[in-house]
């Protein structure tokens, strides 16, 4: 008779520390897919544009369409979605679906604008820079406004640290070389060497490292036991699987090895594996860490460790 | 009156002592008063009714009695016992009390209590209801 | 004008008074709490202490929940610096629940109906069925009740008239006067979110 | 969303928005209640701010009594089991049948049985609805029964707290008089902080004395309600309170010598000289116990002598014996009580027992008065108080007297800031004066109840004689609520002591026996035993498997009651204040076919013809006076019979209408009232003298029947005697079990109402097994594991254990009446523990005296491996 939803509820509320799984579990699993794949389409857009690959921005502009669409089943009742757009001046969230709403015109116009079956308004014309202007800021916006997200839950104390912005923009830019490199793989082209990308790919990988790194440190030495908690899930507890398979082996492990070249020579393929993997990676990355929010347990002021 | 209580707790002066004195005090001046009824010797008519397990002793209601005015509810209940046997209404008398207070007399309508006292001292014939009230307790 | 509470800890028993009346009072649906009971303890055997702490919406002064609502669904209205929620702006993207560092917010998507597949009660018919699902909610300090001119339900209600409710901007005001006397103070200051609700230590 | 059925729709008149008085009664606390009636649905209940029982206020339960009103679950139409096998789980195989069949089917089989012997009919009522059963107190007697039980309540909850209450504070049960008390010891007791007598008003007082200072000890193996809010914890070894009692009673008595001598002299028998036999040195024209008059060093009667004369010590020889007053057989006895020798039995350690002992003395500032509204009474502040906690042993009546015992030596007895009996005194209504009741002196000069809540009150006590009550208390003349009735000792005496009939009927009001008393196989077994069961309930319960036919209850929303807090002593809040007097009326339509109970027995009554009989019980019940009384074998409804008690106490133009619209009228206490012990010239024993040969008598009459009393139980001084389960010391059997009220539920019953429910889901304790964080540590057990409690005689309880500093090292605590497995109750079914199912029912287990059942078992934990 009682859903499992609500003895679910009901243990949790009993418990210490109780896990947050309101952007976890049921419908708010899409809020995870939602914001990796917006992280993604926005780096993707970013570098795709930078790099000139028609392919990747489309691939990107995918992607975001995707990840809107997993917003809106997040959402319990997604038919009033555009109130979202009314508290930009202090909502991230709503920040963010602006960012989306701007990037989905803006590409849509840019692509309008100089598609190849010719459409009257031809390259160069204003609708195409709008569309271009448009589409950069929603992107930047979408890749910078989501660590704040986190960073203004205060009732996640994980999810607290200022290294969260800037480590969702990290990985949004990581995901859009994947990005790029999965579209030069698809296309079956060899990477030239003038591209560099897998050696930014390298570098920005290593910030992402660093920067998490950095977080866990932050939150263990703060003394904040409820980070604490979320970290132990993390590492050793409920999301260990999730976070050494998949962020570790699938995002890093593989694609660093396979861009030594030692295992196969970097063809079509292993490009895709490698993007691929990184973009997996990147998900799981999410995943575990937004699923490992705990509450900050309501406790006397003295008895708060 | 044995050890000397410990020293803090001496007691300057016993306010409370003549307050506890004071009910028996109050009572001993009050004289007991054993009313004495005037008109022994007649006799008064009464109409016993039982209820309830009671009633099992007899089908005759009501069971009218003649006794002497002095009457008290015991003499009631012995004059019951000649009729109706001698241990008919044991589980209703007991040595200590007389008769249980679970067995609740009424005369006239009213609740009489004194298993001891006269039932009409002014002589008049009365009705008795008797019935047995049991044990409710608990919580 | 700024209502606000405070809750005795001394006089708390713990007799769930204020979780019930609340509930009684708005037909809160399975899993919604506007207003609860916990129990913390403290120190090792035999030497233990045990608080009842009763905890409900804070209404701060400074709400992260406000600022994180996309569509302005959670505010504070204005007359009387209650923090509220819109039900029908809400989209239910829940990332109120998660700003709330006291957790005292709740998603109505659980069955309507306490007896499950029985179906609602009466009451529930009566006021449950009032509530929309698929939105977040919590409690506004019974804005209706104080409307008709009472105090919150679970303030009229506690057995130990351990809760006081009323304007901390008034400092003659009972609950100002009571913060002063005895010490209040709230729960999480270091969050920053300016809490409404004072506890007195037990 | 999965798709809700619409609710049954019952056609209710839109009778707009209005606010009805009446009064809750999801515990017996009676608390005066407004329930907000809209369009013919009750929407919300809250407290009645006119009455002082409650104050317009509630606890968690009082609240939420809608979700128990209209719980789908709930019984609605009469039915008849067709399936004659009776076991536990065995599906009765309902079907539904009218009101005349059923109350045919019963009539018929009560009309046979009144034939024969009225007695062959027993009754069992719950005591959660005690005051509303009141009709019971009159349908029982006119049919002409007297084996009439609480189902498990009396039992567990207070018989010998209520007996020795009642000799010692004229009162169901003691509590510290909040409003001046500066220092309470409460033992194994709540009392203002979870559940029982006035929980919810004591909950307010308690409170106030609190925040104006009161310091509270609390010795209880838990930390939980009354010992959380404590200034102090003192946990102790479950079931040795006794030892601690008498040994703070030595301290006082032989160590600081900080006694009440006035009192001790005025107020108790202590001053009665005792004979070489133990008993009283009797005046041989008067038969008065003899006192040692000091003035003129003579030998006089009690009420003679004056007390202040009267000697406590010393050795005198009257009518040729040596003989000593009471007082110094006592002083004497309690010396090998030494706090060292107590912390050996209770671990409390001595310096503790000492120093607490000198906080009590010193708070009770004996000698001092004060004044209360311009009367000079005596001034005790400091209360040793207990209730159902201390009391569930076997030890029952020692250990309560021992705790009063330590009030007694400073006087602290019904006066101004000590320990009070609930109410003791009332001078009657106004006006007309009905229903005053007034402590006095009785035989010997001991003290009898002003009021009591039966007809057989503490003192004086009948003989014992060869019985014809099943519970055989016209034997244990000091018990209350008996074992007897669904023991097999009980069988076996009804046997040997031929026993003139056997029970063939029980009609229950309520009361789940199944859980209420002890393990289940036991109970079964007794009621399988019974021809014919007719219950009246709300919801089928694990009785109900034994049940033939069901009938179903309005409920207290659907119920008429005039006397909700009456007698005042059970259900109203005490110390100074306001009497208040409420009723019960019923709110809200019935949901299917449910009848009030009350009528349903007039009608029982009418179809076995003995209305006649109830009537003249209703007249006794209520006392009901001139043309009130009930006339003949008129037929009349309960709300015509309510009406008459309510006019025949507050005069014609104060019956059932006046009080339906105003719900309750309330008028001051006065100080004479409740501080009535100075103004009353009546003793209270503390030298019980009565014991040896009440216990000779009743082994003359049980034991050549099988049963010997233990006489170390009917001894004239207090002692502490060890429970079966501290004799248990088979190797890993190292956990003592006991039991408490739980502040969000009532015995077994409100597990099922959904809010409760949902609350003890997420408390820690409710549901759960509590026990010591490190003695759970070291058995490798973990917060919320499955564990199994195994009693030595192999009963078995399963359950999550919580860990937890807030405990004893050898105590698990339960709370109780939980565990239900009956599927008529499918939100109760499977929470928390059926913690009765550990408790035998036979004699070693039960109180010889009050016949109180011993609540603590030894066990043995094993973790239950769960895949």
């Amino acid at each position: 008779m009682t859903s499992a939803r609500y003895d679910q509820l009901i243990n949790d509320l009993k418990s210490e520390y109780r896990p947050q799984r309101e952007w976890a579990e049921g419908r708010g699993a899409f809020l995870i897919y939602g914001h990796f794949l917006v992280g993604v389409a926005a780096g993707g857009w970013l570098l795709s544009r930078y790099f000139g690959s028609f392919d990747g921005m489309v691939l990107s502009y995918l992607l975001a369409c995707l990840g809107g669409l997993a917003h809106l089943v997040n959402l319990a009742r997604p038919e009033r979605a555009l109130n979202m757009m009314l508290r930009y001046k202090t909502s991230w969230v709503s920040r963010g679906f602006w960012g989306l709403t701007f990037f989905m015109i803006g590409g849509l116009l840019y692509f309008l604008s100089r598609s190849e079956f010719g459409a009257p308004l031809g390259e160069g014309s204003r609708i195409s820079a709008a569309g271009d202007i448009l589409a950069i800021i929603g992107s930047l916006t979408m890749m910078c406004y989501m660590g704040f997200v986190y960073t203004a839950s205060k009732g996640i104390p994980f999810w607290n640290s200022t290294l969260h912005p800037v480590l969702y923009i990290a990985y949004a830019i990581r995901g859009g070389i994947a990005v790029l490199v999965l579209t030069l793989a698809l296309r079956g082209q060899e990477l030239g060497g003038e591209s560099g990308l897998l050696e930014l790919w390298i570098g920005v990988t290593a910030v992402v490292i660093v920067l998490w790194v950095l977080e866990i440190q932050g939150a263990v030495s703060s003394g904040d036991e409820t980070a604490k908690r979320s970290i132990n899930d993390l590492l050793a507890g409920r999301l260990a699987v999730y976070f050494y398979g998949g962020t570790l082996l699938i995002g890093l492990v593989v694609p660093l090895v396979l861009t030594t070249g030692t295992i196969a020579p970097l063809s079509a393929s292993i490009l895709a594996v490698i993007g691929l993997a990184s973009i997996i990676g990147d998900f799981f990355m999410k995943y575990s860490s937004i699923k490992a929010g705990v509450y900050l347990p309501v406790r006397l002021p003295h008895l708060h460790r | 009156m044995g050890e000397t209580p410990a020293p803090e707790l001496e007691i300057e002066e016993d306010r409370s002592a003549v307050l506890w004195y004071s009910a028996e005090r109050n009572a001993a001046e009050k004289p007991a008063e054993t009313a004495e009824s005037e008109n022994s010797g007649t006799t008064i008519s009464i109409d016993v009714l039982l209820f309830g397990l009671l009633s099992a002793v007899t089908t005759e209601s009501p069971i009218s009695l003649s006794l002497p005015s002095t009457a008290t509810p015991l003499d009631v209940v012995a004059a019951l016992e000649d009729r109706f046997g001698a241990d008919s209404f044991a589980q209703i008398k007991d040595p200590n009390i007389g008769i249980l207070t679970c067995c609740r007399l009424f005369v006239n309508g009213e609740p009489f209590e004194d298993p001891y006292a006269p039932i009409s001292p002014d002589g008049l014939a009365g009705t008795i209801e008797m019935i047995i009230l049991k044990g409710f307790e608990g919580g | 004008m700024k209502w606000g509470m405070v809750i005795d800890l001394k006089r708390c028993v713990g007799c769930y008074g204020c979780q019930l009346s609340c509930k009684a009072e708005h037909g809160t649906p399975r899993g919604v709490f506007f207003a609860r009971v916990l129990k913390q303890e403290e120190g090792q055997y035999p030497t233990v202490s045990q608080t009842f702490l009763p905890v409900l919406c804070n209404h701060c002064e400074d709400p992260p929940c406000v600022d994180a609502c996309p569509t302005g669904a959670s505010f504070v209205w204005e007359d009387d610096g209650t923090v509220d929620i819109d039900h029908d702006l809400c989209v239910g993207c829940r990332t109120c629940m998660l700003a709330c560092p006291y957790s005292n917010r709740y998603f109505n998507d659980n069955e309507q109906a306490y007896y499950g597949d029985q179906g609602q009660t009466p009451y529930e018919a009566a006021r449950t069925s009032q509530h929309q699902e698929g939105v977040v909610m919590k409690c506004n300090f019974c804005r209706d009740r104080r409307q008709e001119g009472k105090e919150p339900a679970c303030v009229a209600n506690c057995p130990t008239v351990a809760r006081h409710f009323g304007d901390l901007d008034d400092p003659t005001s009972n609950v100002s006067r009571l913060i002063k006397e005895r010490a209040g103070f709230v729960l999480h200051p270091d969050k920053g979110t300016k809490p409404n609700v004072y506890y007195l230590p037990a | 969303m999965n798709e809700i059925k619409p609710p049954r729709i019952v056609e209710r008149a839109p009778e707009g928005d209005e606010w009805i008085p009446s009064t809750c009664n999801l515990c017996y606390g009676t608390c005066s209640i407004l329930v907000h009636k809209v369009d013919g649905v009750a929407v919300k209940i809250e407290g009645n701010p006119k009455s002082t029982v409650g104050k317009g206020r509630l606890c968690g339960k009082g609240v939420s009594g809608l979700m128990t009103h209209y719980d789908p679950n709930r019984v609605r139409v009469p039915m008849r089991r067709t399936n004659p096998e009776k076991g536990i789980g065995i599906d009765p195989g309902w079907e539904e049948i009218s009101w005349d069949e059923a109350l045919d089917e019963i009539a018929g089989r009560l009309k046979k049985i009144r034939a024969e012997d009225p007695r062959k009919l027993s009754i069992q009522r719950t005591t959660t609805v005690y005051t509303m059963g009141l009709p019971w107190a009159a349908f029982a007697p006119g049919f002409g029964t007297t084996n009439v039980s609480e189902g498990g309540g009396g039992l567990h909850c207070g018989n010998s707290a209520h007996q020795v209450s009642g000799l010692l504070h004229a009162s169901w049960g003691v509590l510290p008089d909040f409003q001046y008390c500066n220092y309470a010891l409460y033992f194994g007791a709540s009392k203002g902080h979870a559940a029982g007598h006035n929980s919810n008003s004591n909950m307010g007082q308690a409170a106030d004395a609190r925040e104006r200072g009161m310091k509270m000890v609390v010795i209880d193996p838990m930390c939980n309600f009354a010992a959380a809010k404590a200034n102090e914890w003192v946990p102790i070894r479950v079931g040795t309170d006794a030892a601690l009692a008498l040994a703070m009673c030595n301290v006082l008595a032989n160590e600081l010598g900080t006694l009440d001598i006035p009192y001790l002299k005025a107020k108790t028998n202590g001053p009665y000289l005792i004979g070489p036999d133990g008993t009283y040195v009797r005046d041989i024209e008067t038969n008065e116990p003899l006192v040692w008059d000091t003035k003129d060093s003579i030998a006089k009667p009690h009420n003679v002598a004056d007390s202040e004369d009267m000697a406590l010590e010393g050795e005198f020889e009257v009518n040729g014996v040596t003989c000593q007053p009471s007082f110094i057989l006592l002083k004497e006895h309690l010396k090998k009580y030494t706090p060292e020798y107590a912390e050996e039995i209770t671990t409390v350690p001595a310096e503790n027992i000492r120093r607490l002992t000198a906080e009590f003395a010193k708070e009770a500032r004996i000698g001092s008065t004060i004044v209360i509204d311009g009367v000079t009474l005596p001034y005790r502040p400091a209360a040793a108080i207990a209730f159902r906690g201390l009391q569930g042993h076997r030890n029952a009546t020692f250990n309560f007297l021992a705790v009063l015992l330590l009030n007694q030596l400073v006087g602290a007895a019904d006066v101004v800031g000590s320990c009070h009996g609930f109410n003791s005194a009332f001078d009657g209504i106004p006006e007309t004066g009905r229903m005053g009741y007034q402590p006095k002196a009785g035989p010997d000069g001991l003290m009898e109840v002003g009021t009591w809540m039966a007809y057989d009150p503490p003192y004086p006590r009948p003989e014992p004689k060869k019985p014809e009550e099943m519970g055989l208390q016209d034997l244990f003349v000091m018990g209350m609520t008996s074992p007897f009735f669904n023991s097999k000792e009980g069988e076996e005496l009804w046997e040997k002591l031929d026993m003139p009939y056997r029970p063939e009927m029980l009609i229950n009001y309520g009361a789940n026996i199944m859980m209420s008393i002890a393990n289940k196989d036991l109970i079964a077994e007794s009621l399988k035993k019974l021809d014919f069961i007719a219950s009246f309930d709300l919801f089928m319960n694990e009785t109900s498997d034994f049940v033939d036919i069901i009938l179903p209850d309005r409920g207290y929303l659907g119920c008429y009651n005039t006397r909700p807090n009456s007698p005042y002593i059970f259900s109203h809040p005490a110390g100074m204040g306001d009497w208040s007097w409420a009723i019960q009326q019923p709110v809200v339509e019935p949901e299917g076919k449910e009848r009030i109970f009350a009528d349903v027995l007039i009608d029982l009554a009418e179809r076995a013809d003995f209305l006649s009989d109830m009537n003249a019980a209703f007249n006794a019940v209520f006392d009901l006076r001139g043309e009130n009384r009930l006339q003949g074998d008129k037929k009349y409804s309960y709300e015509e019979i309510c009406d008459a008690d309510l006019k025949n106490n507050f005069g014609d133009e104060r019956g059932l209408e006046f009080f339906k619209k105003e719900g309750v009228i309330s008028w001051p206490k006065t100080p004479e009232e409740v501080y009535w012990r100075p103004f009353t010239d009546a003793r209270v024993p503390i030298y019980w003298e009565w014991m040896p040969e009440l216990g000779k008598k009743i082994q003359a009459i049980s034991g050549p029947a099988g049963l010997d009393v233990p006489m170390e139980y009917y001894s004239a001084l207090v002692d502490y005697l060890p429970c079966a389960s501290h004799e248990c010391d088979h190797d890993n059997f190292d956990f003592y079990t006991f039991y408490y009220r739980d502040t969000l539920h009532t015995n077994s019953f409100t597990m099922e109402n959904a809010w409760l429910d949902e609350a003890a889901q997420l408390d820690p304790y409710s549901y759960n097994i509590a026990m010591n964080t490190q003695s759970g540590l070291k058995r490798g057990l973990e917060d919320g594991d499955l564990i199994q409690l195994e009693t030595a005689k192999g009963r078995k309880v399963k359950g999550r254990v919580h860990l937890t500093q807030a405990i004893h090292p050898e105590g698990l605590g339960i709370a109780a009446l939980c565990g239900h497995w009956a599927k008529g109750m499918p939100v109760a079914e499977g929470k928390g523990i059926f913690y009765n199912e550990l408790l035998e029912l036979d004699w070693e287990n039960v109180n010889p005296v009050n016949l109180t059942l011993d609540l603590c078992s030894k066990v043995k934990v094993s973790r239950v491996e769960e895949n």
